[in-house]
């Protein structure tokens, strides 16, 4: 399965980009986890932000264990610091 | 005009402010408190002078996020309206970041409403800040996002001073 | 504009909002949070349908009120710079009866220092609102003045979240 | 010596006028409470006021037990109601 990852600010500076396209072992119960996962191996230098990055799927908040599917939109957010 | 926007257009608050008051005339006990929050961009920022700021924006989160905020305060303060608009792209030095109204038949719910919102946008909106100042650039240092987060949204509550 | 007012001519929430903010960012640290609050006249007013409002003012002494207020706000939120203007005379549902604005370099002495002001002018400050409603017309009840009431100071104060 | 007492809102409504020429005993100690007593008589309409009402010399917040001097502008004032 395919998902699109996007990435914001501070994360999209590291990784250069701000548009990953990520191809995950089409398992049954692939999750956000998983999709950061191989997000780190393409781009080692967003290791240090796995503590601190939330997630959302399809524009909804989501949590490490939300389930991802083929198609779907997941963004990796560092802390915001919008107002 | 919309009730929450992501814009990078200038921002008005007294247009806001009217709207949430035209829209909370027509409510219950119709409106006799209308409360405002701009932030505006300062020209000095942790000892360093900053020339001007980068707003970036994951806008379809950051309009859920917004109706989350509103549906948390309809909870906790029945019959206010709220409007928010948070701006992206350049911004110099003066310029709002954000503006927010909030409109009630009283002034506590108004106040309340409009801080609350001030600080869940800190806490929960998927925005992010870019400085630009003497000598370099950096992004902002923030919150980190989690929007079933309770005691973010309890600490919110607190500075709203929900008990008044 | 002048930072204080009795005028029996229509508020404006947006310049005062624009005077305060440009004094404020003259100031230390800069302005980088401004806060409103607008009092409008209600349609509805304890069961009864209102009509119009009308507002009267020892104008000399107000004005040394909202100066005593603006002290004490300045006592308690160094920097914040506070604007108060209060109308007189006739006033339409949904006109503003009063318009605050707060400037500070930070949003929470901004919304105390906002918040503080509308509870001190509603216990200090010299004006009296004539309700006409459907079917007659009274004085509005409201509080006995006495600008050097600590209790009630404290309580504007409380309401203001200080401690936030 | 002489005062000018300003009344306002329900009090100017209660004594139908908000002017009122008030001629005090030339005494030493003359306070805002002889003015009100001074007052009370002439408007006897107003003396329901006496524990609520508020007062002024010549524009500034003051007690009863406050001096007058003649010439001064004495107001008083009903519970506000501003806002």
């Amino acid at each position: 399965m395919r998902v699109r990852i996007k990435l914001f600010a501070q994360l999209r500076d590291r990784a250069a980009t701000g548009d990953v396209a990520c191809e995950l072992p089409a398992v049954d119960a692939a999750t956000v986890a998983d999709v950061w996962d191989a997000l780190i191996v393409m781009h080692p230098a967003l290791t240090p932000f796995q503590s601190s990055v939330s997630s959302a799927v399809n524009a909804e908040y989501a949590k490490r264990q939300t389930r991802v599917h083929d198609g779907d939109e997941v963004a990796f957010l560092p802390p915001v610091s919008g107002g | 005009m919309p009730l929450f926007a992501i814009t990078p257009a200038v921002l008005s608050v007294d247009g806001l402010a009217a709207e949430v008051a035209a829209l909370a005339s027509r409510a219950g006990e119709g409106c006799g408190a209308v409360t405002t929050f701009a932030g505006l961009v300062r020209a000095h920022h942790q000892g360093r002078r900053v020339r001007y700021l980068e707003y970036e924006a994951y806008e379809p989160l950051a309009l859920k996020a917004f109706a989350q905020i509103q549906a948390e305060a309809s909870e906790a303060w029945a019959g206010a309206v709220l409007g928010m608009h948070h701006r992206t792209g350049r911004l110099e030095i003066g310029e709002a970041s954000i503006v927010i109204a909030a409109a009630s038949a009283h002034r506590a719910e108004a106040f309340a409403v409009c801080r609350y919102a001030i600080e869940r946008v800190k806490q929960i909106v998927p925005v992010w800040k870019h400085e630009y100042f003497d000598g370099g650039e950096a992004w902002v240092e923030g919150a980190i996002a989690d929007p079933s987060d309770a005691h973010a949204r309890e600490q919110a509550k607190a500075r709203a001073c929900a008990s008044a």
